[in-house]
C-alpha cells in the first residue's frame, strides 16, 4: 500500500518545489552556543515553499539544536532568521506557533492526561477565539466554536487513520501511535511550516513506512512545507526534496538526495560514522 | 555611634541565633528531599513529637495515659520515676529511629515512583497522624522542658558590652539558651555537612539525589537510605525540638518551626546543604531586622509570620533556582 | 449492570460532547437535581444543615476552585485559607458598606459612603476581589515551578492572615478583631445573621455550588481548560504549540481564587456567622481544601464534591462514634480524629492516588462491562 | 474481516430432530409473483420512499466520529445528482458500472443511480486480488467503475490493459490521488456537483430512462466466486429482487422502523438483498460502520434490529464471551452459569410463546435483569428483533445459546441465483438442524437423488453472457438445481440440507452416505480442526482427523504433556483416545438419524500433517478437496478399510517457502464403537420418495 502511495508523490512535490522557489524561511549564519560549547557553527540554508526539507547528520551533530532554533525555542547568538521575507525578532515560542510554525518532538511530548482527541484539539488552540464568559456559559458561541474545531480535528483523525483510538488516553497507546497522534496535533493547527524532530526514531519498519507515507501525504494533500531532522539516512532520502547534512555543528552538504549521496564530504563525514 | 545601632546589632546577633535553628530544621528537609525526593512536611511535627517524648520520658509519664483512662476508666498518669536527661535523649532518639523505620515500611515503600505532590500530601497526612498520636501519647498540655541549659539573659555578655553605645545602652541582651542552641546547631550542621561530604553513606545519599541507579551502585539499597535519612531527620527534629521546647515550652506551636524552615529552603534551594545554612541565617537576620526597622514601628508588628516568605518569594522571582541551585536549562 | 447503552448513537458533535453522554447517567443527574431542589429542603433540620450540608456545599466550592488551579492547571497552592479570608473579609465589607473616596471637581478627594450591598452580590464581589488578589499572587508562578511555587503560595497564606489581623479597617475596628455577619435577606428571606431557616441557607449555598460547578465543567471542557491541562501535563510543549503560559496560569489563578473567595464568603456569612481570621482561615484550611482535592481526585469536578463530602463527613462520623457512642472526652476524640484522618489520607494515597473520582469511574466501568469482569 | 458464506457451496448439516409433533404451520402461500408496476424498479421505490418516508433516516455512516445521516429525501436527491452526473459522463443504458469498495452510502446510491440511467450495477469484492478483479471487469465489460480510494484506483490502473473498455473511474476518497492523471479519474462528489448543476437539462432524460425501465430489466449482476472454475455473473432482475424483498419483509413484518448494519461485502448477494432490496422496499435505515476494525463497536452503538451474520460470527462472539468470563470471580461465574442454564430452557420457550411456569418466569426475570440483559447489551445484539444466520452449519449449542439469551435468531437457506430466500424459519418454529419452510412464493422439489430444486419469482434471469451455464442450471419448466442434497423433515416438515449433492452417495449396503453431515458434527468439537469421512460404495465409514493444534496444544500444556511437533502431538495416544470418544458420541447422534444412521464411523486415524492449501488438499477458503485427498492418501483409506492397525507412511509436503519435502510417520489406526440400528434401507428409500414436492402453491 504505502509503496503505491509513495510512488507518485515525491516527484510531484519535487516539481512543486521546482516551480515555487519562494523561501518560507531563510537561516543566515546561525551560530548557537551553550555557555562554552558551540552547538551550531555559522550555518545558512533556506526552506522553500511546499518542499520536504531534511536535516540529517549523526547523533550530536546539532540537528536538534538547529530545529529548536528554527522553532524559536533557542535564540542563536549570531545570525538572522527570515520568515516569509522579513526578519524574525526573537519571539516567545507561542508567538512563533501563531505564525504558523508547528512541530513534533523527538521524545514524544503529548499531554498524558488527555485523550487522543483532546490532544489533537489542543493543536487548534491558536485558532480559538471565544472569551471567558462565552466559555463559562458554553451554550452558544463557545459550543459552536468547539464543534467547528472538532470537525477540523476529526478530519485529521481520519487522515491519520486513528479513529479507533479517538477517545483513548494517549498514555495507553503504542509508541508508533503516539508519534502519529503528535503529528496530528501539529497538523491540525494548519501550519505553513511543519517541523518534525526525528519522526521515525525508534520505529519498526512498518511504522516507518506508515510515517513516511503520512509525511508525503501531508506534503501533497495540504501542500505543507516540511522540515524534518532524522539520522536514519535511508528513509530521509526517499521522502525529502532537499537535504542539509550537518556534522559537529557545521553544515557539510546541501542539495537533492542524489547530490548529497554522492557528495564526498558527506560520505566521509556521515557515512564514515556508523549511523545508529 | 548611637544606641539604636547597637540595638540593631543586637537584633542581628539574635537573628543569627534563630537563623542557625532555622538552618537546623531546614537541613532535615534537605536531607530527605535530596535522598528520597520527598518534601517532608511532617518535619515540624516530628520535632514536636520528639520534644514531647523527651519530656515524657524524662518525667516518667505513662504513654497514652489519657486513652487508657478513657477506655478502662483508670486514673494513671505517672510511673513515679524520672530519667536523667541523657538517657531520655537517647531513648527518644531510638523512638525517632523506630518512627523512621515505620514510615519507610508503612508509607514510603508503597509510594515509590508516585508524583512528588502525592508524596508531599502523604507527609501532610503523616503530620496529622503524628500530631494526634503525640498528643494521645503524651497529652496535649504545654510542658516545660529542662535539659539543664541555663536560661535567661547572659549577664557576662551584657556587662561586657554595657555602655558601648553610650549610657543609655545596657549591653547586648542575649539568651544563654540561644547561645547554647546556636553552638549545638553549628556543631550539628558541621557534623552533617562533613557526614554527607566525607562518609560513604553520605556520598550515597547525595548520589541518590542525582539518580537511584548510582546510589545502588554504591551498594546501599534505596530503602536503607530512606531509613537513614529519616532517622537523621528524626535526630535533627529531636535537637530542634529540644532547643525550641526548652526555650518556649513544648506545645503545638513548636510544629510551626517547620513552616519557618520552608522559606529557608526556597531561598537556599531544596537540594543544597550550604543553601540551607546560609538561607537560614539570611532569613533569621532578615526577619528580625525587618521587624525591628519596619514591622514594629510602621506595620503593627508580628511581621515575622510572613516576612520570610515574602523575602523568599521576591528572591525566587529573580532567581528561580534559589541561592545555590544550578541554572535550569529547559530542553524539549 | 444497569447500563443498557446499545443503540445510543450520536449523530452530532453536540450530543457527542455533552457532559453525560450515556442516557442513564443523564437521567440520574436530573433526578438528583430534582431531589436536591424539591425534596431535600423539606427534610432538612438545623443540625443537618449546620453539621453537614452547608459545610459540604461550601467546601465543595472551595475544592472546585483549588481543583481548577491544581488539578487542571497543575499549580499547587497552599494559600486557599488566605484567599478564603479575602473572600470573607471583602464580602463583610460589602455587606456592611464602607466609605470610598473619589476625586471631586477641584481634584480633591471627596468621601462617598458606599451603602451595604445585597448579600448575594456581596458574595460575588467577595469572589471578584479574591480573584484579583489571586492573580497578584499568581504572578510568581510564571517563574517559580513545582514545590517552590507551592511554598511560595504559603506567603500569600501567612501574609493575608497577618493583614486581616492587623488592619483594623478590614474588621471595622471591632474590639474582638472578629467580623460578624449582619442579618441579610434574599427575596425577603434571611440567609445570614442569627435567625435563618435551614432550607433558606441551604438553597442559597446550593445555587452557588451548582452554578459554579456547571461553570467549572464548561471552562474545563473548552479551550481554556485544554490550555490549562496542556500546561499541567507538559508546559514546554504547551508553549510551543501556542499556549500563552502567562494567560493560562493567570486565568487559572484568577478563576480558582474567585471560587475560593466565594466559598470563603459563604463560610463566613452563611455558615460561621462570625469569624476570626486566625482560626477560621488559618493554614489548616489550606490543607483541608487540598486534602479534599487530592482525595476527591485531581482534575475532576465530581471529585471536588466527593472529596468535600468525605472530609466533611469523616470528622462528624468519628465525633458521633467516639463522643456520642463511646462517650470519651472530646479532646481525646479530637486527637484520635487527627490520627485517623492522617492515617486515612495516607492509606488513600497508597490505595487510590487518583482519588474518589477515579474510584467512581472504575466502579462505573465495571458496571458497564458487567457481567464480564473487565 | 469476516468470511462470507458461499451460498452455492452450502455445507449444511442435519442434527437429530426434536420429535415435537406440533401441527406444522404451512407457510402463507399468497402467490404474489410481481410487484405493482408503479414500484417495478428500484428508482421508483426510492422515489416513493422520498415522499412516503421523507424525513426518516435512510442511510447512516460512522464517519469523523459521529453517525452522518441522510433522510430518504436527501438520499433520493443524492442519487439523482449522481445519476445526472453519470449521464453527463455519457453512461448508456445497458452499460455495466463496477462498484468496488467497503459498505458506504455513496456506493448504495451508485447502485440506484446506475439503474436510473438504465445501466447495470456490478458490485465487485473489494478484497479481490488484481487478477480476480480483472476477470470480473473484463467479463462484465464495465465502462464505469466507482471505487473507494487510492488502493482500488491503483488496482484498476494496474489491470488497465486488460480492461480497455473501462472509461471512467469515480472515487470517493481523494486522498493521495491529487497527482494522478485526471482525464479518466473523477471524484464522486464533483460528479454529483456537476450533476446537480445540469439536473435542469438532464432531468428529462433521466425521467425518460427510468420510465423506459421495466421490471424484467437487470437490476444487478452479482459474481459468485465458485470453488470450481471462473466466477459466474448472476443477473437478477428488478422483479426478482423486489418480489423477494416484498415477500421476505412481509414474512418477518419488517418495516421502516428497522435498522440494519451493512458490514458484509456489497458484492455478496446477502448484502444486496438485505441492505439494498429489503431496506429500500421496507424503507428502513442502512448503517455503515466506520471501518472493518470498528464493526462491533458500531453494531453496539446502532443497536441493529434486523441482523444477519454467518455462523462464524456467532461462534467467534461466543468464544470471546467465554474467554472474557474465564477470569471472573467464582461468585460471578456461578451467577452467570446459573442464569444461562435456566435460560436455555426458559428463553426459547418464551421466544416461541410456549407456556412457562410462574417460578421460571420470575427466575428468568431476575436472570434477565442481572445477567442476560447486560450480556446482550455487551454483545450489542439487545435490540435485534429478527436475526438470521446461514451459509454453513451452526453448532446447535451455539445456536441455542443465542436463542436462550432471547435473540430471535433463525436460519434460512438460499443462494445467489434465488436472491437468497429459498426457505426460512418462521417465528416459533426454529430448529438448529433445519433451514425452515419454503419462503412465500417459493416451490421446492426434491428429486430422486435427493438434490434440492426450486422455482421462485426470485429465481435469477440468467448467468451474464453465459447461456449454456444458465441452461445447465435451470430446466425448461424453470426448476433451478441448487446442487445441495436435502429432504423435508418428516417431524416438522422443515427442509434439512445434508450435503453437496455430488458428495452424497450410498454405502455398499445401499444406505445413504453424506460425509459432510458427519464431518460437521465432528468439527463442532474444538480440538478437531478438520475431518474427512470416506464410505461411498464401501462396507462402512472411516475418517481422517486433523487435530486443532492450538486447542489440543493448550490441553497438552495443562496436562503437562510434552510434544515437539504437530506430528508428535497428533500421534499421542491420549489425544487419539479423546478423539475416539468424540467420534463415539458423534456415532450415537448419527445413529438417531432416521436416514443417515449408517454413516457412523467404524475406524479412524489422526493425520500426521495438517491438510494444507499449499499441498492443494484444501481450498484457500478452507474447504476440503475430497478428490485430491482420496487420491493422495489412497493407501491410508485402504488400510482403514482392510482393518490393519498400524501403517508406515511417507508423505510429500510443500513448505510455505515453496520447498518440497517428505515426512515419514507410523500411523495408528483406531476402531470406534458404533450403535447398531435395527432399520432397513427400504424405509429410508420410502421416506426419500415420500419427501415429494412440498410447498407447491395449491
Amino acid at each position: 500500500m504505502s509503496a503505491q502511495a509513495q510512488a507518485p508523490a515525491p516527484s510531484a512535490s519535487a516539481s512543486e518545489a521546482a516551480v515555487a522557489q519562494v523561501p518560507v524561511m531563510e537561516l543566515i549564519g546561525i551560530t548557537l552556543r551553550f555557555g562554552g560549547v558551540t552547538a551550531i557553527k555559522d550555518i545558512s540554508f533556506d526552506i522553500r515553499e511546499g518542499e520536504v526539507r531534511a536535516i540529517i547528520g549523526p547523533n550530536g551533530a546539532g540537528k536538534s539544536s538547529m530545529l529548536n532554533v528554527i522553532s524559536g525555542f533557542y535564540h542563536p547568538q549570531e545570525g538572522e532568521i527570515r520568515y516569509r521575507g522579513e526578519l524574525r525578532a526573537s519571539m516567545k515560542p507561542y508567538e512563533i506557533a501563531r505564525l504558523g510554525v508547528a512541530r513534533t518532538f523527538q521524545n514524544i511530548a503529548l499531554f498524558k492526561g488527555m485523550s487522543t482527541l483532546d490532544n489533537i484539539m489542543t493543536g487548534r488552540l491558536t485558532h480559538m477565539r471565544s472569551g471567558l464568559f462565552a466559555q463559562a456559559i458554553w451554550k452558544g458561541a463557545a459550543e459552536r466554536e468547539e464543534i467547528a474545531q472538532r470537525e477540523r480535528a476529526e478530519r485529521i483523525i481520519d487522515f491519520l487513520e486513528i479513529q479507533s483510538i479517538r477517545k483513548a488516553p494517549v498514555g495507553s497507546l503504542s509508541y508508533g501511535m503516539q508519534k502519529r497522534v503528535e503529528l496530528g496535533r501539529a497538523l491540525v493547527s494548519e501550519p505553513s511550516l511543519l517541523l518534525l524532530d526525528e519522526p521515525m526514531a525508534g520505529m519498526n519498519v512498518e511504522e516507518k513506512e506508515d510515517m513516511s507515507r503520512f509525511i508525503l501525504d501531508v506534503n501533497e494533500e495540504f501542500g505543507t512545507t516540511i522540515a524534518l531532522i532524522e539520522h536514519d539516512m535511508g528513509v530521509v532520502m526517499d521522502i525529502s526534496d532537499r537535504v542539509v547534512v550537518m556534522d559537529y555543528g557545521a553544515k557539510i552538504g546541501d542539495g537533492t538526495p542524489d547530490e548529497v549521496r554522492n557528495d564526498q564530504a558527506v560520505i566521509d563525514a556521515y557515512l564514515g560514522v556508523a549511523h545508529d | 555611634m548611637s544606641a539604636d545601632v547597637y540595638y540593631g546589632i543586637e537584633v542581628v546577633l539574635n537573628g543569627l541565633m534563630t537563623g542557625v535553628m532555622y538552618s537546623l530544621v531546614a537541613l532535615g528537609f534537605v536531607l530527605i528531599f535530596k535522598a528520597s525526593g520527598v518534601f517532608n512536611y511532617a518535619q515540624g511535627v516530628m520535632a514536636l513529637f520528639a520534644a514531647q517524648s523527651l519530656v515524657g520520658l524524662q518525667t516518667g509519664q505513662i504513654p497514652f495515659s489519657h486513652l487508657i483512662n478513657a477506655v478502662f476508666g483508670l486514673e494513671v498518669h505517672h510511673f513515679g520515676w524520672t530519667l536523667p536527661t541523657v538517657v531520655a535523649i537517647a531513648l527518644s532518639l531510638c523512638l525517632m529511629v523506630l518512627f523512621a523505620l515505620l514510615v519507610e515500611r508503612l508509607v514510603l515503600k508503597h509510594l515509590v515512583n508516585q508524583e512528588p505532590i502525592i508524596l508531599f500530601m502523604a507527609t501532610i497526612g503523616l503530620a496529622y497522624f503524628l500530631e494526634g498520636f503525640g498528643q494521645l501519647m503524651w497529652g496535649a498540655e504545654i510542658k516545660r522542658l529542662d535539659i539543664g541549659i541555663p536560661q535567661g539573659g547572659n549577664l557576662w555578655i551584657e556587662n561586657a558590652t554595657a555602655g558601648l553605645g553610650g549610657e543609655d545602652f545596657f549591653g547586648f541582651y542575649i539568651d544563654t539558651l540561644d547561645l547554647y542552641a546556636a553552638l549545638i546547631a553549628i556543631l550539628l550542621v558541621t557534623a552533617l555537612v562533613l557526614f554527607s561530604q566525607y562518609t560513604r553513606t553520605g556520598r550515597a545519599l547525595r548520589a541518590v539525589a542525582d539518580d537511584h541507579q548510582a546510589a545502588l551502585s554504591v551498594g546501599i539499597s534505596l530503602r536503607t537510605i530512606w531509613v537513614i535519612v529519616w532517622s537523621i531527620a528524626g535526630f535533627v527534629a529531636l535537637v530542634a525540638g529540644a532547643m525550641w521546647g526548652a526555650k518556649s515550652g513544648v506545645q503545638f506551636s513548636l510544629s510551626l518551626i517547620a513552616l519557618k524552615a520552608l522559606p529557608v529552603l526556597m531561598l537556599g534551594g531544596f537540594t543544597s546543604i550550604p543553601g540551607a545554612v546560609v538561607g537560614g541565617l539570611i532569613i533569621g537576620v532578615g526577619e528580625k531586622l525587618f521587624e525591628f526597622l519596619i514591622g514594629a514601628p510602621f506595620l503593627g508588628g508580628a511581621t515575622e509570620n510572613w516576612f520570610a516568605y515574602m523575602l523568599a518569594l521576591v528572591f525566587l522571582v529573580f532567581r528561580p533556582q534559589g541561592l545555590f541551585g544550578e541554572k535550569i536549562i529547559e530542553r524539549v | 449492570m444497569f447500563y443498557r447503552d446499545v443503540g445510543e448513537f450520536k449523530t452530532s458533535y453536540r450530543s457527542d460532547g455533552q457532559t453525560f453522554p450515556i442516557a442513564l447517567d443523564r437521567h440520574a443527574y436530573h433526578a438528583m437535581l430534582g431531589i436536591a431542589f424539591l425534596v431535600v429542603p423539606f427534610l432538612l433540620n438545623d443540625y443537618w444543615v449546620k453539621a453537614i450540608v452547608l459545610p459540604f456545599l461550601i467546601y465543595s466550592i472551595a475544592a472546585l476552585g483549588l481543583n481548577i488551579l491544581t488539578g487542571y492547571c497543575g499549580q499547587v497552592s497552599l494559600g486557599s485559607g488566605g484567599f478564603m479570608a479575602v473572600g470573607a473579609y471583602s464580602c463583610y465589607k460589602f455587606m456592611t458598606g464602607f466609605d470610598i473616596y473619589l476625586p471631586g471637581e477641584a481634584g480633591e478627594w471627596v468621601r462617598h459612603a458606599l451603602p451595604p450591598i445585597n448579600v448575594f452580590f456581596s458574595v460575588l464581589l467577595g469572589g471578584i476581589m479574591t480573584a484579583l488578589v489571586g492573580i497578584l499572587f499568581g504572578l510568581p508562578s510564571l517563574r517559580i515551578k513545582g514545590f517552590y511555587l507551592a511554598v511560595a503560595t504559603l506567603a500569600a497564606q501567612f501574609f493575608l492572615v497577618w493583614l486581616f489581623n492587623t488592619w483594623e479597617w478590614s474588621f471595622n475596628y471591632s474590639a474582638s478583631g472578629q467580623i460578624t455577619a449582619p442579618e441579610r435577606a434574599v427575596f425577603g428571606v434571611n440567609v445570614t445573621g442569627p435567625d435563618t431557616s435551614a432550607w433558606a441557607t441551604y438553597l442559597f449555598c446550593l445555587v452557588f455550588a451548582l452554578v459554579l460547578a456547571l461553570v467549572a465543567r464548561n471552562l474545563t471542557r473548552g479551550h481554556l481548560g485544554r490550555s490549562w491541562m496542556a500546561i499541567r501535563d507538559m508546559d514546554i510543549a504547551a508553549e510551543i504549540i501556542g499556549v500563552n503560559p502567562l494567560k493560562a496560569k493567570l486565568t487559572a489563578f484568577g478563576i480558582s481564587s474567585f471560587y475560593i473567595g466565594i466559598s470563603g464568603a459563604l463560610l463566613f456569612a452563611v455558615y460561621l456567622g462570625a469569624a476570626e481570621v486566625g482560626e477560621a482561615f488559618g493554614i489548616q484550611k489550606s490543607f483541608l481544601v487540598l486534602f479534599m482535592v487530592i482525595i476527591g481526585g485531581l482534575g475532576s469536578v465530581l471529585g471536588s464534591f466527593l472529596g468535600a463530602a468525605f472530609m466533611v463527613l469523616l470528622p462528624v462520623a468519628l465525633k458521633n462514634l467516639l463522643v456520642g457512642q463511646l462517650g470519651w472526652a472530646t479532646d481525646i476524640a479530637a486527637h484520635l480524629e487527627f490520627v485517623i484522618v492522617g492515617a486515612l489520607i495516607i492509606g488513600f494515597l497508597i490505595l487510590e492516588p487518583h482519588g474518589l473520582a477515579r474510584l467512581w469511574r472504575t466502579i462505573k466501568q465495571k458496571l458497564r462491562v458487567w457481567p464480564f469482569p473487565h | 474481516m469476516m468470511i462470507v458464506p458461499q451460498w452455492n457451496v452450502s455445507d449444511r448439516t442435519s442434527i437429530p430432530a426434536r420429535d415435537d409433533q406440533r401441527p406444522r404451520r404451512t407457510p402463507a402461500l399468497t402467490s404474489i409473483t410481481t410487484v405493482p408496476p408503479e414500484l417495478g424498479t428500484f428508482p421508483r421505490v426510492v422515489q416513493r420512499n422520498a415522499t412516503r418516508f421523507a424525513e426518516r433516516p435512510a442511510y447512516r455512516e460512522k464517519a469523523f466520529g459521529i453517525w452522518q445521516s441522510w433522510t430518504w429525501t436527501q438520499a433520493h436527491e443524492q442519487i439523482r445528482a449522481l445519476a445526472a452526473g453519470l449521464l453527463d459522463l455519457g453512461l448508456m443504458p445497458g452499460d455495466a458500472v463496477a462498484i468496488i469498495g467497503r459498505n458506504r452510502p455513496p456506493f448504495y446510491w451508485t447502485v440506484v443511480a446506475a439503474q436510473y440511467c438504465g445501466a447495470i450495477p456490478v458490485p465487485v469484492y473489494q478484497d479481490a486480488n488484481a487478477d480476480e478483479a480483472a476477470y470480473v471487469m473484463e467479463h462484465c465489460g464495465a465502462r464505469f467503475a466507482v471505487v473507494d480510494d487510492q488502493e482500488q484506483v491503483d488496482k484498476l490502473l494496474e489491470i488497465a490493459e486488460r480492461t480497455p473498455q473501462l472509461e471512467h473511474i469515480l472515487y470517493l476518497d481523494a486522498r493521495g490521488l491529487r497527482t494522478y492523471d485526471h482525464r479518466r479519474l473523477h471524484e464522486l462528489a464533483s460528479v454529483q456537483r456537476c450533476g446537480r448543476e445540469r439536473l435542469a437539462e438532464l432531468g428529462a432524460e433521466l425521467e425518460r430512462r427510468s420510465a423506459a425501465a421495466s421490471g424484467t430489466d437487470a437490476a444487478v449482476v452479482l459474481y459468485t466466486s465458485g470453488t470450481t472454475g471462473r466466477p459466474k455473473g448472476v443477473v437478477l432482475s428488478h422483479d426478482n429482487v423486489l418480489v423477494t424483498a416484498m415477500n421476505s419483509c412481509a414474512f418477518d413484518a419488517l418495516d421502516e422502523r428497522e435498522s440494519i448494519l451493512a458490514y458484509l461485502p456489497m458484492a455478496w448477494v446477502g448484502d444486496f438483498v438485505f441492505s439494498m432490496a429489503q431496506a429500500t422496499w421496507a424503507g428502513f435505515c442502512v448503517n455503515c460502520p466506520e471501518n472493518a476494525g470498528t464493526m462491533h463497536a458500531d453494531l453496539r452503538e446502532i443497536g441493529a434490529t434486523y441482523f444477519f451474520a454467518p455462523p462464524r460470527f456467532f461462534e467467534g462472539l461466543l468464544t470471546s464471551i467465554r474467554i472474557r468470563m474465564e477470569d471472573a470471580s467464582a461468585a460471578r461465574r456461578w451467577l452467570f452459569d446459573g442464569a444461562l442454564r435456566r435460560a436455555r430452557t426458559t428463553g426459547p420457550a418464551l421466544l416461541e410463546g410456549r407456556p412457562v411456569g410462574w417460578t421460571d418466569r420470575l427466575l428468568h426475570r431476575i436472570d434477565h435483569a442481572l445477567i442476560l440483559a447486560p450480556l446482550l447489551n455487551a454483545t450489542g445484539l439487545s435490540s435485534v428483533r429478527v436475526g438470521y444466520t446461514a451459509g454453513e452449519a451452526i453448532g446447535p449449542e451455539i445456536f441455542d445459546f443465542y436463542r436462550a439469551l432471547g435473540i430471535n435468531l433463525k436460519q434460512l437457506y438460499g443462494q445467489t441465483e434465488a436472491c437468497v430466500f429459498l426457505t426460512q424459519q418462521p417465528d416459533g418454529q426454529v430448529h438448529p438442524d433445519t433451514v425452515g419452510v419454503p419462503c412465500t412464493g417459493v416451490e421446492i422439489r426434491i428429486d430422486a437423488d435427493g438434490e434440492v430444486h426450486y422455482r421462485s419469482p426470485g429465481a435469477f434471469r440468467e448467468y451474464y453472457k453465459n447461456p449454456e451455464a444458465t441452461a445447465g442450471t435451470r430446466d425448461s419448466e424453470g426448476w433451478v438445481a441448487t446442487g445441495d442434497a436435502g429432504f423435508f423433515d418428516s417431524g416438522n416438515g422443515h427442509l434439512r440440507i445434508i450435503d453437496r449433492a455430488k458428495d452424497v452417495g450410498t454405502l455398499a449396503n445401499g444406505h445413504l452416505f453424506a460425509p459432510k453431515f458427519v464431518e460437521n458434527k465432528l468439527k463442532f468439537y474444538p480440538d478437531i480442526l478438520e475431518a474427512v469421512v470416506f464410505g461411498r460404495d464401501r462396507a462402512f465409514c472411516t475418517a481422517f482427523v486433523n487435530i486443532d493444534l492450538s486447542a489440543v496444544g493448550n490441553w497438552a500444556e495443562r496436562n503437562n504433556i510434552a510434544y515437539a511437533s504437530y506430528q508428535e502431538l497428533a500421534a499421542h495416544p491420549k489425544v487419539c483416545a479423546s478423539i475416539g470418544e468424540h467420534i463415539e458420541q458423534v456415532n450415537r447422534s448419527v445413529a438417531e438419524d432416521e436416514r443417515l444412521f449408517d454413516c457412523q464411523i467404524r475406524r479412524f486415524l489422526v493425520l500426521h500433517k495438517e491438510l494444507d492449501p499449499d499441498d492443494g488438499e484444501i481450498t484457500r477458503t478452507g474447504k476440503v478437496r475430497r478428490r485430491i485427498v482420496e487420491d493422495k492418501y489412497g493407501t491410508l483409506i485402504e488400510a482403514l478399510h482392510d482393518g490393519s492397525t498400524t501403517l508406515d507412511v511417507e508423505t510429500e509436503v510443500t513448505y510455505e517457502d515453496g520447498r518440497r519435502g517428505t515426512i515419514r510417520a507410523v500411523l495408528a489406526l483406531h476402531d470406534v464403537a458404533t450403535v447398531e440400528v435395527a432399520q432397513v434401507a427400504s424405509d429410508t428409500a420410502r421416506q426419500r420418495s415420500g419427501a415429494g414436492t412440498r410447498g407447491e402453491p395449491a
